[in-house]
């Protein structure tokens, strides 16, 4: 049980991984896959806050008569990873933008089959 | 007493998420989310003071910030379709197609 | 002054950038850029000097003690590594200034160079630090700008070939982020060479093999290997010419170093044989090899039979690590250098083609060699270097490999380099045979050679070739002494 | 003392309306109801939560912010329910007591 | 205990949301359920104790990028196809993809097989570097938030390279869709004259804007003993921006920021960080290194961190309006 409940929040976790990682692979709209590879994205976010969890630990701000404050390391590393996160998303939804107004569709298969028949 | 007051309010959230899973319109969507957003508001409000930390409660502003804007912009393009002209000059939009 | 170096190399073109973005369009970005990326190459050989001469430079950023700050530590590897970003760099752009003006509408040619110096200054990052996440950022910064870089080309293939590379990218950085995560779950430290003190202790453990599986997946889809380079060709094929030119000799080379840090400074050496890995780097590598260039002898578009071949180029390197071994060290940071070297010529000289005839299919050049003499002339000995004749740096390099591969007896991967070879032979012989050989095609269009300012950096590029074909000193030397810190690092686990 | 006691009632009466909102937005047949549902219980389950906190926080900063949060909310909600209808209506979605309004029926443009 | 629950039922939200997002083919439901992850990941952030991320994950994920994507949205349905929001249903070779996240995910379950229990204390990553921050930070930078010491100091460079990312997203999209055509004076003519319907969203607006402004000086100024800091302020501060020209029109906003200007703001807080760590250079310290700017460390570092969060503040301010500006303008005409 102890073991279950010190490991529910890594396995949701990888489930969501897992679910954005299939949607970016699996789908051939490009704004899906730019919505699973968010997704994908703060999943990983989660399981650094998760590692940085302590039980019973405070924000981590130093404040009078509190003692155990949960890791900050892993929230440094993560404000860097969202912020190149939204950095990605904006790229590649201008991509999108620009793809669209050259092929006049977001289809991966039909932009494939334009392509082609070039 | 706080524990109450969090059971109900994720209650409620999940009544609303279920919604906006759901639908079935556009409006529909747009109403549960922007429900959602408000009851995540409170959350982290209830979750601020049942912690003490009332620091907290910078984040519930920007939440409430946050859900107002995507409301905006979500009703924007619903009913404009553009991100460029000033609220509710529908006509322009709908003409607006052709490049 | 000396002591900050290995700072300024990263920080002076990271200042460059914005600056470059500001200024007024005209050729005052370009200068600019072309002063910082020589400035950085002068500055990456004062480095190397002092590493060989006076040992590993230390630097704490912010003047923290690691590992609570960042720190650089630039030994041979970092050094060497840096030296071959910025004077590709410095060669690249003088040649950029005609062909961008070709192929960049005017008004974005500022951002143009602000975006190129931001993938310099993020490829110079990651060579010069020595934090695992610190890697992750200026991987980004290199990306982010070139996925914007490619996205310029002129067909609109540019743009899915651009989404494609931001997409798998996105999921190599987001592995390596993974694996790092996971490393530091176990280990508390961030920092490479405290990591390297730390992780004998716990390498047994799933998460730490998984983390390393992680990363290495990562890196993998960054550089390109076989079967993870469905990116590469489409995104070489497309892209403006001056990009190609720096991506093909600067990107890919990086994300090899960042392969080999990994496995010979931060995990402890025979950490890879531990797992199934040492088998896979040796598969992949053979796959990559024989598979990319069969693909490239089908190719009728020039650039993208070359993008086909730096697959399978990447194939050698990664056939070098998966020896394990110094002189497997060595073959690969040889062919690093060699490669960025023949590939730089020969995508500058494709360049130059492309700023004439405006295209580079097969059928467009059928005849043209005597048009453009010294154009073709590089192509001829960038495709000698690429198929490892002796007098080339591609002999060296293959040379190289072949010992490390004799001196293990691996029968099997010299038969593929080999064969590799041979398979080369065919593809650059079918462009050499267009060229010379087949009917100018019936265009009445009279083509002249291309201008001076494209053809000096190609034949700079293209005498280096041979040079270091001919004297291996420098290259060897450095290159052992580079694969010697690699190995005894690791092996002193300090 | 007696504080504590109002600040309590006033958060499960919070809670409550939050869930009979909840309720609401599920249970109602048509766009217009259920966003009669959330768009008044919101408001007030805001309000009566909001103010139940401020009573625990008394005079302090934290009040301050309750205060600016609730005005946040006060406006925010009944506007962006104001535009919503107004949106839907002008769209030409009628209210109906018909639940076989798809997708495709929510005008796009 | 009740923390537990809140956190089982937000990760329990979150699985829903994500496997409904998979499933569902309406983009615009999809956007918005993304908005709801990014909300919902923001709360897990929060009661797993890390505010200042989900301060940022809040105003980025669920603010930004849903405004970016709604944007890109309107773009995309230019063209009159009926089903412009929907997905082409998917058919071909569903096992590849299937057979990877399979791998992948078997693979992560045996990486954290072992993995120290969530909140252990004792796990190596609490007690390594981490443990020197808590302890230290403090006595050594002066700064109560342990997050904002270590972004700004101790990891300065990182975000100093974070900032060079978020800048080249600015370049990067400046170059793909920033360059719109000149806009004919007689449309926007057309604009000005139009009856402007809804009074009550403009009287509200411009009612909270000043506020928004106001509460993004505090989060810029208190990050030092609060969550907050350069990133989030920035973010917030271009909120208002946003907001202003959703209500009243891109062309108004733009008249208050100019295009050009932004680039330049872009660019300046980039080089104000850039320059902190240049000074400490001439100072005789190392890159970054804050100390000789005060009259003793914790003065040196106080001011270094103020600096240098406003060079954070600035450039993503102006880098995320150039991003909406350049999405909200494209296909104006």
């Amino acid at each position: 049980m102890d073991f279950l409940i010190g490991h529910y929040n890594y396995w949701i976790v990888i489930i969501l991984m897992m679910v954005g990682l299939y949607t970016v692979i699996s789908r051939g709209n490009l704004i899906k896959k730019i919505i699973g590879l968010n997704m994908f994205q703060v999943s990983v976010f989660l399981l650094y806050i998760s590692l940085s969890t302590v039980e019973g630990g405070a924000a981590p701000i130093i404040t009078e008569g509190v003692e155990i404050y949960s890791n900050p390391l892993p929230h440094v590393l993560i404000l860097t990873a969202i912020v190149v996160g939204v950095a990605t998303t904006a790229l590649a939804l201008a991509l999108v933008v620009r793809i669209k107004e050259s092929y006049g569709t977001i289809e991966e298969d039909e932009i494939h089959k334009l392509d082609q028949s070039l | 007493m706080f524990v109450a007051a969090f059971l109900a309010i994720l209650l409620s959230m999940g009544l609303a998420l279920a919604r906006a899973l759901s639908g079935p319109t556009t409006y529909d969507r747009i109403a549960a989310v922007n429900m959602f957003g408000t009851k995540t508001v409170l959350l982290i409000g209830v979750l601020a003071f049942f912690s003490g930390r009332t620091d907290l409660l910078d984040i519930a502003l920007v939440y409430a910030l946050i859900n107002f804007i995507g409301v905006i912009a979500a009703l924007k393009l619903v009913t404009q379709g553009n991100f460029h002209a000033s609220h509710d000059d529908r006509s322009e939009a709908k003409q607006g197609d052709a490049e | 002054m000396g002591y900050h170096i290995s700072l300024l190399l990263v920080v002076v073109p990271l200042i460059a950038a914005p600056v470059a973005a500001v200024l007024p369009r005209g050729r005052l970005p370009w200068v600019l850029s072309s002063i910082i990326a020589a400035v950085c190459a002068v500055l990456a050989g004062i480095q190397l000097w002092v590493v060989l001469n006076e040992g590993t430079i230390l630097y704490e950023l912010g003047g923290w003690e690691p590992p609570w700050g960042i720190e650089y530590r630039i030994d041979a590897v970092n050094a060497f590594m840096a030296l071959i970003v910025a004077s590709i760099a410095a060669i690249t752009l003088p040649y950029a200034l005609l062909s961008v003006e070709r192929e960049i509408p005017t008004g974005k040619i500022p951002l143009f160079y602000s975006a190129l110096l931001l993938c310099f200054t993020g490829l110079l990052g990651i060579t010069q630090t020595g934090d695992i996440f610190n890697i992750f950022v200026f991987l980004e910064i290199s990306s982010l700008a070139s996925y914007a870089l490619i996205s310029l080309g002129q067909d609109r293939r540019a743009f899915t070939a651009a989404y494609q590379y931001l997409i798998m990218g996105t999921i190599g950085a987001t592995f390596y982020l993974i694996g790092i995560g996971l490393i530091y779950s176990q280990t508390g430290s961030l920092n490479m060479q405290d990591l390297a003190s730390i992780l004998p202790d716990v390498q047994q453990l799933n998460t730490v093999q998984t983390g390393f599986a992680f990363i290495m997946v990562g890196v993998a889809l960054k550089l390109a290997l076989f079967p993870l380079h469905l990116w590469l060709p489409n995104a070489y094929t497309y892209a403006p010419s001056v990009v190609t030119v720096f991506l093909a000799a600067t990107a890919t080379k990086v994300a090899v170093y960042v392969m080999l840090r990994m496995l010979g400074t931060v995990f402890p050496q025979g950490f890879a044989l531990t797992t199934p890995f040492e088998e896979l780097f040796i598969v992949a590598g053979m796959a990559g090899i024989i598979g990319a260039s069969i693909y490239a002898i089908y190719q009728t578009n020039i650039k993208r039979l070359l993008a086909y071949s730096s697959v399978a180029q990447v194939g050698y390197m990664v056939l070098g690590i998966g020896f394990a071994s110094a002189a497997g060290l060595t073959a690969t940071l040889i062919h690093l250098f060699n490669h960025a070297l023949m590939k730089g010529a020969l995508f500058m000289a494709i360049g130059a083609i492309i700023y004439r005839i405006g295209d580079c299919r097969m059928e467009q050049i059928h005849g043209l060699g005597k048009a453009m003499p010294w154009t073709f002339g590089a192509v001829v000995i960038g495709g000698l270097s690429l198929i490892g004749v002796p007098g080339t740096a591609g002999f060296i390099s293959k040379w190289y490999l072949v010992v490390a591969a004799l001196e293990q007896q691996a029968w099997i991967s010299v038969t593929v380099i080999l064969l590799g070879s041979l398979l080369a032979v065919v593809y650059v012989g079918k462009v050499i045979e267009a060229l010379y050989f087949k009917p100018v095609a019936d265009t009445n269009k009279v083509v002249t050679e291309a201008p001076a300012l494209l053809l000096l950096p190609t034949w700079g590029l293209v005498l280096a070739n041979i040079y270091f074909g001919l004297d291996t000193d420098l290259t060897v030397g450095v290159a052992e002494k580079a694969a010697a810190a690699l190995a005894s690092l690791a092996e002193t686990g300090k | 003392m007696i504080i504590d006691i109002a600040s309590w009632i006033l958060l499960l009466a919070g809670g409550g309306l939050g869930i009979v909102g909840g309720i609401g937005i599920h249970r109602f047949p048509d766009f217009y109801s259920r966003l009669h549902a959330t768009g008044i219980t919101d408001t007030l389950c805001a309000m009566l939560i909001l103010l139940g906190l401020g009573l625990q926080a008394g005079w302090s900063i934290a009040a301050f912010k309750l205060a600016l949060i609730f005005m946040f909310l006060f406006f925010t909600t009944p506007t962006a329910s104001h535009a919503l209808a107004n949106a839907a209506a002008h769209s030409g979605l009628k209210p109906k007591l018909s639940s076989n309004d798809s997708d495709k029926q929510a005008p796009h443009d | 205990m009740i923390d537990i629950i809140i956190d089982i039922t937000l990760l329990t939200f979150l699985a829903i949301t994500s496997v409904a997002i998979l499933r569902m083919s309406n983009l615009f439901a999809i956007v918005m359920l993304f908005g709801v992850f990014s909300l919902l990941s923001a709360g897990l952030f929060v009661v797993m104790d890390a505010p200042d991320v989900a301060f940022t994950e809040a105003a980025v994920g669920a603010g930004i990028s849903t405004v970016l994507m709604l944007a890109t949205l309107a773009l995309v349905k230019r063209q009159q196809k009926p089903h412009y929001t929907e997905e082409t249903p998917q058919t071909h070779r569903p096992w590849l993809p299937l057979l990877v996240v399979i791998v992948t995910g078997s693979a992560l379950v045996y990486g954290t097989w072992d993995i120290p229990a969530f909140g252990d204390p004792d796990a190596p990553a609490q007690t390594h570097v981490a443990r020197y921050y808590i302890d230290n930070a403090l006595q050594e930078t002066g700064v109560p938030n342990i997050v904002t010491a270590i972004l700004a100091s101790y990891r300065g460079f990182d975000t100093l390279g974070e900032v060079a990312v978020i800048f080249t997203a600015a370049v990067a999209v400046l170059l793909l869709i920033g360059g719109r055509r000149p806009k004919s004076p007689a449309t926007s003519k057309d604009k000005e004259s139009k009856i402007k319907p809804n009074l009550i969203l403009r009287v509200v607006a411009k009612f909270l804007i000043p506020l928004i402004i106001l509460f993004a000086l505090y989060v810029q100024f208190h990050g030092d003993f609060g969550p907050g800091g350069g990133f989030q302020a920035g973010v917030i501060f271009s909120a208002a921006f946003i907001l202003y020209s959703l209500v009243f029109g891109l062309d108004s906003a733009e008249k208050i920021i100019p295009a050009n200007w932004l680039r330049i703001l872009a660019a300046l807080g980039l080089l104000i960080y850039a320059g902190v760590g240049i000074a400490s250079l001439l100072l005789g310290e190392n890159y970054l290194d804050y100390t000789p700017l005060g009259s003793n460390q914790i003065a040196g570092q106080h001011l270094g961190i103020l600096l240098v969060e406003l060079g954070v503040g600035i450039t993503v301010a102006a880098a995320m309006l150039i991003l909406f500006f350049a999405f909200a303008g494209r296909g104006r005409d």
